[in-house]
């Protein structure tokens, strides 16, 4: 590990010196937990004249893309690392809480499938965030925060983007199917909630909109003052921005406080208020819901691959093995959804 | 239980097991290696669950699918005609009796799987 | 399986704490913890082979006491009459076919609990 | 765990310096794996003038007298450690292959309930006796030097020995009987063992011996040139010689070497010969058999208590719940034996 350490270090450096002119230095190099397909490593560097930067590597699992969304949809996976790069710095173009993408390494360095952006301070963990003094002050805003800034990404510009897939209801019905078909034997609930989201599918949008794609709590950067930034944008895609507000509002990332459907931190009307306040447009509770409903299923077949990556030996871990019995608590949710 | 089956049982061996990963072994480690040690004693408290009421589940289920489904057959053959019947079927008519059974079936299993799951709500 | 048992199972589920134990938790562990270790992975594949030999093993256990003793009964009735029967009965007529259930009994619970010992011989 | 090792060193130190006179200092104070109701400590002492010893503390288990064979026997305990340090001196007088008695703790000192004596270097695990190079050549005289020892065990004057319980047939059979009862359900093959034992008991012999009682391939320490020690006499009794021949010869001490049934290192019959000629007197192949059957029904029933003590919660631990499982093995064994 030690060794493998030195090398990245090292072709960090070749890489920020070559992106940034004069020689950097790189320091404090660790992995951070979590992540079945990609591997996050933070880092500082420092700059010839003394500047120092906190930074983020993300960076691709050696055969991490082969469990992807797109090679599960048999789609070529034109969503490197690359193009998750160009998102960001469109993103914080548009002035989006993000963080700022700091050098896409020249393959030459040794570096690929990566990136490096700026590494912003701040608590992910949804328990502390829901629970911890230190960031009651923050609770106070945070629904309101992260309608104001759901309406802000579902704002952008599609024309300032880079070209990202279209993902409508057909398209993820045909995910899901995918996924639950590779995920094991048929599942009455997942059958029944698949053809309830045929029936029920909302027209689509006249002009698609930025969604993230995966807007929930786990996936927000907070400090005690408030929301500081929306990470984890590799999902992101054209859609239906009700997809976003469905999916924050899944039983899942309440951990516990279960009458505040959004993400634990308030409720729905608390949100859609915010939202619309914030220049979302208005809100369709009918499609919300059935993006949590549909939300829920792709969450369950995503809990569905994880065993059987696990169960046919390609990832195997006692963590993927416990997610395989968490299955039965989607379809739980599910059966409450449409009951 | 039978002759055939000497105690500690395999339930009681899981039990054992448990308390060794909880008592001794996670003391006695760090990081990532810790972490996975609670997981496992999870999958262990998971696996005596589903000794103790998995049998009685399954039969349950099995009665409610012949039930719901008006006919007799192998737990497999029941629910593939089930999952016909879900993907095909007309379910208006039997809605209710429908969502009960899959309620139940689903409420035993986070019964076996994470039985505080039920208390949240 | 039917559908109330999700997978990973009960065998499985003691399968990846196995792997943990052995490939995880094993080389970040030293002396007697370690030790235990190994003796832990060893209670789950007693546990797995229970989970899959011990059914078959109880049936045929009942079948054999029933003809031994020329009568029916619940598995518990049967080893209490097969006790009286070695503590007090007449044995010599029926030496031979006693032994040969005690035999393939002790023999089942080996294949579960430690199946090499049978081909030390 | 430190403060307890000064704590006792300290104590060995004042208990030492009463019986050598002068200052003893201790070091190197190690506890020794194993051993269900006792500890075993290892220790160097240094006197006053130098003069170096490797010794032992053998102590008992907090609870652990509880969980003795007097206990289990609904004897009162009078074999505790003073009776044991009495007996060593009196098997060292008689110049039997044991460790030499150092001292018999002041109660005092803070310590009670052990005795301190020499510690002979050598190898006790059976597995590295039978299988490593280091000990072929040791290996080539175990079972006459084993027979020997038997020979000069059973040797002894009893008037030269400290009081021991006789443990005839009988009263074994009574002891099986209560460890059976405490450790679970009645077990056929085990009341098929009993009942055949009290039909086949062998006739009682004119003077009863002393019998080690725990004479098994485990409890001899040997060094490269052959065996150096017996140990753990904590068994120990008045009773038939015939009782330690059987005993040794168990299935589960030969490890593997099935066909040499002297603790895997030579045949009964080399074992015998061996006894006679080193002045046994004559060896009674059906008594041997005999106790092989009852050394074997009490070696199931002790495991089966220890299986019991941890399923009633009194020792908890992975290797008593492997010990319970281990018990079909001795039915087995009982079946071939009486088969």
């Amino acid at each position: 590990m030690d060794a493998r350490i030195e090398t990245l270090a090292g072709q960090l450096e070749a890489a920020l010196s070559n992106e940034l002119g004069g020689r950097v230095r790189v320091g404090n190099l660790v992995r951070l937990s979590g992540g079945a397909s990609r591997e996050t490593w933070a880092f500082d560097a420092k700059g010839a004249g003394g500047g120092a930067m906190s930074l983020i590597l993300r960076k691709d699992f050696e055969g991490g893309r082969a469990l992807g969304l797109a090679a599960l949809m048999g789609e070529p996976d034109d969503y490197d690392r690359a193009a998750e790069y160009a998102l960001f710095q469109a993103l914080h173009a548009a002035g989006l809480p993000v963080p700022r993408p700091v050098c896409l390494p020249d393959p030459a360095t040794g570096l690929s499938d990566c990136f490096v952006m700026e590494r912003i301070e701040g608590e992910g963990l949804p328990r502390k965030l829901l629970r911890d003094e230190a960031f009651a002050e923050a609770r106070s805003t945070m629904t309101a925060a992260i309608g104001a800034v759901a309406a802000r990404i579902h704002g952008v510009e599609p024309g300032k983007l880079p070209q990202l897939p279209l993902r409508d209801v057909a398209s993820q019905l045909v995910l899901c199917r995918r996924m639950l078909d590779l995920g094991g034997a048929p599942r009455p609930v997942f059958e029944l909630a698949l053809r309830w989201c045929a029936d029920h599918a909302p027209g689509a949008a006249e002009t698609p909109r930025l969604v993230h794609g995966d807007f929930r709590n786990g996936n927000f950067l907070v400090g005690p003052e408030g929301l500081r930034a929306v990470l984890d944008w590799e999902y992101a895609h054209l859609g239906d921005p009700m997809e976003d507000l469905g999916f924050l509002c899944l039983k899942p990332w309440r951990f516990g406080n279960h009458a505040l459907h959004a993400g634990g931190f308030g409720t729905r009307e608390e949100l859609f208020k915010s939202y619309e306040a914030a220049g979302g447009g208005a809100v369709d509770p009918e499609a919300v819901r059935f993006w949590e409903v549909l939300g829920t299923v792709k969450w369950g077949a995503l809990c569905t691959i994880r065993a059987a990556l696990h169960l046919n030996g390609v990832q195997r871990s006692v963590e993927a093995a416990a997610i395989g019995r968490r299955v039965a608590e989607t379809e739980f949710d599910l059966i409450h959804l449409l009951g | 239980m039978a002759m055939a089956i000497d105690r500690p049982d395999a339930a009681e061996l899981l039990e054992a097991v448990e308390e060794y990963l909880r008592d001794r072994a996670l003391p006695a480690l760090s990081g990532h290696a810790a972490f996975e040690a609670r997981v496992a004693v999870n999958l262990l408290t998971i696996a005596r669950r589903e000794l103790d009421l998995g049998p009685a589940l399954s039969g349950a289920e099995t009665e409610r699918m012949k039930r719901l489904l008006g006919r007799d057959g192998s737990p497999e053959d029941l629910e593939a005609a089930l999952v016909d019947l879900i993907r095909e079927g007309d379910l208006a008519s039997r809605w209710d009796e429908l969502m009960a059974h899959l309620r139940q079936t689903a409420e035993g299993k986070i019964r076996i799987a994470n039985p505080k799951y039920l208390e949240d709500g």
